[in-house]
């Protein structure tokens, strides 16, 4: 039943256009990353629309610190969210965090990624002993969980954003490279491939014009999941008190920031930057998942 | 097979040696190692002695080879800060994270499999769309801060349940279990399930996966063409498809919940290995951490190696396929 | 007495997104004891649905939408789940294509069968395992005893055809459906599974559905030969009949482009364009845009179903004339 | 007549060496080294314009050898010869000369075609790669391609999965016939094809080798199709060549036993009913063939000397080649 008449199809259907309908098939998938887009763009604008700087020390007040959603300071300010023990507006110090939490995730997917993926084809393509001590490596990587591994990195390199960095693209390139491997060893095998070398093309023209592109699908997905797992795993070690120091603040320090305060009742500080995590965190697994199901091919027809 | 398990316990020792390396090259090769492993306020006499032990007048990897003779013997120095062997300091805080780790994956086990089949057979329904929107929130919540939330509604405005500690514990062994006293049961819950959160929806999305695609098999409709009730279907021959990856993974998540013990024992107070470990790298305790690191790698790849000799069990392709020259 | 399967009008449909597919739109035919039909078809053609139909196997989107479907007079259309499990295995058996995935392959061959025996029957696990025993050595499977506890893919393909066989037949079933249960296998091993199936057949009597896109494979097995196209079948007849004085241009035009029907080296005769989409079929029948002998009345209206000759059905305004 | 392509002697056996630890182990009990001896000193020629059909069940090798004389695997042993020379002997634009002369087409009509392609850069990519087209001519060259393989011009900006299953057959030989091949090794070209698209193509292949003078090795499990479209055939069974013969004599008077029972065995329209003679037993493992003539333990007619000796493939009339020992010595 799957053999469509080929005069029925009204325009021409590129792989991608296709696949951006299928995707807005889905409304839930569709709100997702919506918000993620418009989360990204408040954390990029947070010097402009954040009530007040929390680092511009001549912006915050001492005498307000601690106080309640919807209070207001004693010269007027209204903070929506409460103050945290500086002081500091909540609402804004969530959208300066937001935009370090996103950059630090993002930043060490694509970190992860550049790594991942040379290695990942270097593997692929030359096999042998290259292969094998590259999938060594990443078998060593993989089999330890990655907040270990990013703990103990930062043990030893003391905190810093760059570090941070360094430690998740350190924990993720392994995935990167064993999905492109398994994904290249797999396609390596199909007709088209076999095809392009009957051509007489050369080696590198048939890895990056006809393998490459057939193994991104699944890269895109992992990518996803991985840059809200980078986000969280930063909170996690910014919690632990490993991770971007105190001066910068991502969601995950703030949150840590509250919790000395919940046994005292005073849930703000933490409630609402871990709310905020969590909506980032959901928004783009749901973007992931969505992705996901469409890319999986044993779902199809 | 008995090959395969060869190849396995061979790349395991691998393992553990590159680990060792690596663990030996970030601490004692780089920088001053006395400094490193004497307290700040250890005199001549200590660091002499240190010297001696460690034979820091010697080439690298006689230096390497006395690590690794250390290490066999179980001997990776004293804390600075409680004064006694870091090996056997952290030995002691064992029990209490395997057991958290547990009975999380024992929670992650009986929630997620129903869980995930039920929504795997009804994929089109709102019941299955509901559990797996669900499995993506539990997915996505934040561990550390899942749990300060647990303590802000259960611990201080409805005070059921303690907030952190151990509480009591009963022994077995002469080791302490809180599973063994029901009193110390309320301080297990909200830990444990903090730790278990994230299993629960990994093995659920795994389960719904596992299903979904048993469910398309041809296996399937021709057991149903044979007339089998839909519960011997599901129950055996889904039941056990879907069974050998789960397990598979399970264990190897075992393995990442006591890694992942750190977060929870810290929100919690739990006093684990991994509490112990945060607490070391906050007081520069390095003899600790040291023996935290090889410990955890001697664990993780036994753990990893009992694994896959059961997946190898447990898939009768993978078993007599080695076993059948 | 009734036949051994009825089905009158069957429908089956697909609600999908784009539309509504009806896979089987009106089928009509009937099999009895002893009897084989071949039912042949291209892919799309809806013949593999039939079959499912006739178990009660069609999976949500598809349902079955009207029609009858009647087992010696019993009618099995509108039964609820609980009452298709007492026919399917026990009436009605399934042999299926792909012989490498229709046995579940972590579970042994003896509880694969033993479970098929105690859907049905209150029996004790020896007595049916001693059945299941029989059943293997019956299918030709050398030392069934100790086949019994390997797992499948320690068979070939061939062997776990025989053992999907051998469970079909442990309920001595009514009727047989055999969705084309030789293809995914090599010449010399289809031949063998062809002839136990043939032989088998002669020995208990069960009425047979042999679903095939081969028109080769099911010539020499069957009585009657149903031809499929499209959701429906637009030709039914005694199988001599059918493919020495075909009715249907559709048959005539299979039958004609067969190499063996060709002189050698020389263009065969083909059937042009191809299988429409279920989606959008033409408003008359269904074969017009492809067929040779296309009139203008043939694209306005379907064509219905017309007694032809002695005991044949066709769908078609200008049945070929060498059928006088 | 000089062979256009030649295999001589060809070997291909794909090993698993047992690594260090399944040695070990083979002290303890026994290990063995797995090899799949995929094809056995084969030798088959195919001479410009002829079409050989190459016939043989699973595991007889047949893709193996397909895929050797297009060049897409190296043999273990014995040479691939084009025009006379060994391809392992030509250099750079020689060799790729001759790679080009060699094209395939292939079974699986989606996955033989890159799926983030569209048509025009499928066929187009290796004439313009190769300089068989120029830049600005290459638009005009693939539309002429997919004209002579009866697809419509207009569809060249579309992608495989727009296409049906006849029509993403139809776009692999465009894409084979672009780079003026002299020979089309289709492996089970039109297995996966409806009946009615089957003849469709097979009439495709028989008009292409009219106007281009293509010679064939033509894959196929089917003896019908095979035996329509071919010169000489060629019948592999367990990596060997048990007889080569014109395609009528084939047909009239099979001599080898295995010929026999395939043609016996081949399904073929006929009227009224009747009984299977099926040949017994299983076709046995690659990896563990058994001794002598592989065919010996599923033949009727097997001696003493069947298991013990390989028949050589003998000629027994001109032009007429069988390895079976009833033959004579």
């Amino acid at each position: 039943m799957s053999d469509v008449a080929i005069e029925a199809i009204p325009a021409v259907e590129t792989p991608l256009r296709r696949f951006i309908a299928d995707y807005c098939a889905n409304r839930l998938a569709l709100a997702a990353l919506v918000v993620v887009l418009v989360l990204a763009l408040l954390s990029l604008l947070a010097p402009w629309i954040a009530p007040q700087n929390p680092y511009d020390l001549t912006q915050i007040s001492i005498f307000d610190n601690m106080l309640k959603p919807g209070e207001r300071s004693m010269d007027g300010n209204l903070f929506v969210l409460g103050t945290d023990e500086q002081g500091r507006d909540m609402l804004s110090a969530m959208l300066y965090g937001l935009k370090m939490s996103l950059f630090v995730g993002a930043a060490s997917t694509a970190m992860g990624l550049a790594v991942g993926v040379s290695l990942g084809v270097t593997a692929a393509y030359f096999g042998g002993r290259i292969d094998a001590a590259i999938m060594r490596l990443v078998d060593l990587q993989l089999s330890f969980p990655a907040i270990l591994i990013a703990l103990i990195l930062l043990a030893v390199l003391g905190k810093g954003v760059d570090k941070v960095i360094l430690a998740l693209t350190l924990v993720q390139w392994a995935y990167y490279a064993r999905t492109v491997r398994g994904n290249a060893l797999v396609e390596r095998r199909r007709e088209y491939i076999e095809a392009a070398q009957c051509l007489a093309l050369p080696r590198s023209r048939i890895i990056f014009r006809h393998l490459l592109p057939n193994c991104m699908a699944p890269l895109i997905v992992i990518a996803t999941v991985q840059v809200a797992h980078a986000i969280s795993l930063e909170a996690t070690l910014s919690f632990l008190g490993v991770g971007v120091p105190i001066t910068e603040p991502s969601l995950g320090l703030l949150i840590s920031n509250g919790y000395k305060y919940i046994l005292s009742g005073k849930y703000w500080v933490s409630l609402f930057p871990g709310l905020l995590l969590l909506f980032t965190i959901l928004t783009i697994n749901l973007v992931g998942d969505h992705l996901r199901d469409l890319l999986n091919p044993r779902l199809k027809t | 097979m008995f090959a395969f398990v060869l190849r396995r316990i061979g790349q395991s020792a691998f393992v553990v040696l590159a680990m060792a390396a690596l663990v030996f090259l970030s601490v004692y090769a780089i920088g001053n190692p006395i400094d490193i492993l004497l307290a700040p306020d250890a005199d001549q006499r200590e660091r002499d002695e240190a010297i001696a032990r460690l034979g820091l007048d010697k080439p690298v990897w006689v230096q390497f080879l006395t690590f690794l003779g250390n290490l066999a013997h179980g001997d990776l120095g004293k804390s600075f800060v409680f004064g006694s062997d870091a090996v056997s300091l952290i030995l002691g805080r064992l029990p209490a994270t395997l057991e958290l780790a547990i009975v999380a994956l024992v929670l992650a086990t009986f929630i997620g499999i129903p869980l995930g089949m039920l929504a795997g057979l009804r994929s089109n329904t709102w019941v299955g769309r509901t559990v797996m929107t669900g499995s993506i929130i539990g997915f996505s919540l934040p561990n550390f801060w899942f749990g300060i939330m647990m303590i802000l509604l259960f611990a201080v405005e409805l005070q059921w349940l303690p907030s952190g500690g151990r509480g009591p514990t009963g022994k077995l062994f002469g080791l302490e279990f809180s599973l063994l006293n029901p009193a110390g049961w309320p301080n297990l819950v909200m830990p444990a399930l903090t730790l278990a959160v994230y299993k629960v929806s990994l093995v659920t999305r795994l389960a719904y996966a596992g299903t979904r695609e048993a469910l398309l098999q041809e296996y399937v409709r021709f057991a149903r063409a044979k007339g089998l009730s839909q519960t011997r279907i599901v129950g055996v021959h889904v039941l056990k498809n879907i069974l050998i990856p789960i397990v598979t993974v399970l264990g190897l998540e075992l393995g990442s919940m006591i890694a992942f013990a750190v977060v929870t024992e810290t929100v919690f107070a739990w006093p684990g290995m991994g509490k112990l470990l945060i607490d070391s790298i906050a007081r520069l305790d390095r003899p600790v951490i040291v023996a935290y690191l090889m410990i955890v790698v001697g664990l993780f790849t036994f753990i990893n190696l009992l694994v896959d000799i059961l997946y190898s069990t447990l898939d009768p392709r993978v078993r007599l396929a080695d076993a059948g020259s | 007495m009734s036949a051994t399967l009825e089905v009158a009008g069957l429908e089956t449909h697909f609600v999908t997104r784009a539309g509504v597919v009806k896979a089987v739109d009106g089928v009509s035919f009937s099999v009895d004891r002893g009897q084989v039909l071949g039912l042949v078809g291209e892919s799309g053609s809806g013949k593999t649905v039939t079959g499912l139909s006739i178990m009660g196997l069609v999976d949500a989107p598809g349902r079955i939408a009207g029609g009858s479907i009647k087992l010696a007079g019993k009618e099995l259309v509108g039964l609820d789940e609980r009452g298709w499990r007492t026919i399917r295995g026990r009436k009605i058996a399934m042999i299926f294509q792909d012989p490498m995935m229709t046995l579940n392959p972590v579970l042994r061959v003896d509880t694969q069968m033993i479970e098929a025996i105690q859907a049905h029957e209150d029996v004790a696990n020896d007595v049916a395992r001693a059945r299941c025993r029989d059943a293997l050595g019956r299918v030709g499977i050398p030392s069934p005893e100790e086949r019994l506890s390997a797992y499948p893919h320690q068979f070939s393909g061939g062997m776990r055809q025989r053992v999907a066989i051998a469970i079909a037949l442990l309920h001595n079933p009514d009727l047989i459906i055999a969705d084309e249960p030789t293809t995914a296998l090599d010449v010399t091993i289809q031949a063998q599974i062809i002839a136990q199936v043939q032989k088998l057949a002669a020995e208990t009597g069960a009425a047979i559905v042999w679903v095939t896109h081969d028109l080769a494979v099911v010539s020499g097995l069957s009585d009657r030969l149903a031809v499929m196209y499209a959701g429906r079948i637009i030709e039914e007849g005694p199988t001599a009949e059918v493919l020495t004085r075909p009715g249907h241009p559709y048959t005539a035009g299979l039958l004609a482009s067969l190499p063996i029907n060709n002189p050698r080296g020389r263009p065969l005769n083909q059937i042009p364009g191809s299988t429409p989409s279920l989606l959008r079929l033409p408003p008359g029948c269904p074969f017009a845009p492809r067929c040779g002998a296309c009139q203008d009345d043939c694209t306005v209206t379907r064509p219905p179903e017309t007694r032809f000759g002695m005991d044949r059905r066709l769908r078609c305004f200008h049945p070929l004339e060498a059928s006088a | 007549m000089s062979a256009l392509i030649e295999a001589r002697n060809v070997s291909k056996r794909f090993a698993r060496e047992p690594d260090l630890a399944a040695k070990i182990a083979g002290l303890f009990g026994n290990v063995r080294r797995e090899v799949v001896h995929a094809l056995d000193s084969v030798s088959l020629a195919v001479a410009p314009g002829e079409v050989v059909g190459l016939v043989g069940e699973s595991g007889s090798g047949k893709s193996t050898l397909g895929r050797i004389l297009a060049g897409v695997w190296e043999p273990t042993g014995g040479d691939v010869l084009f025009d006379g020379c060994r391809t392992a002997d030509l250099s750079g634009d020689e060799r790729r000369k001759a790679d080009l002369a060699v094209q395939m087409v292939f079974q699986d009509p989606m996955s033989s075609l890159n799926p983030r392609m569209r048509v025009a850069d499928i066929i187009g990519e290796a004439p313009l790669f190769h300089g068989v087209a120029a830049k600005a001519e290459v638009a005009a060259y693939v539309a002429d391609l997919m004209r002579k393989v009866g697809l419509d011009p207009s569809f060249a900006d579309r992608y495989p999965h727009q296409f049906s299953g006849g029509q993403r057959a139809r776009i692999g030989i465009a894409r084979a016939l672009a780079v003026k091949p002299r020979v089309i090794v289709a492996d089970e070209a039109i297995a996966a094809l409806d009946v009615s698209i089957q003849a469709q193509v097979i009439n495709l292949f028989m008009q292409l080798r009219a106007e281009f003078g293509l010679a064939y090795l033509f894959i196929s499990h089917d003896l019908g199709v095979v035996r329509h479209l071919a010169d000489r055939v060629a019948i592999l069974y367990l990596g060997r060549i048990v007889e080569i013969a014109k395609a009528d004599e084939l047909f009239a008077a099979p001599n080898h036993p295995y010929t026999q029972a395939l043609l016996a065995n081949m399904p073929k329209v006929e009227t009224g009913k009747h009984a299977f003679a099926p040949l017994q037993g299983e076709i046995p493992s690659p990896l563990n063939p058994p001794s002598g003539c592989h065919f010996h333990p599923r033949c009727p007619f097997a001696t003493a000397r069947c298991s013990d000796e390989v028949p050589a493939l003998k000629e027994i009339a001109p032009g007429r080649l069988a390895a079976c020992h009833l033959n004579g010595p």
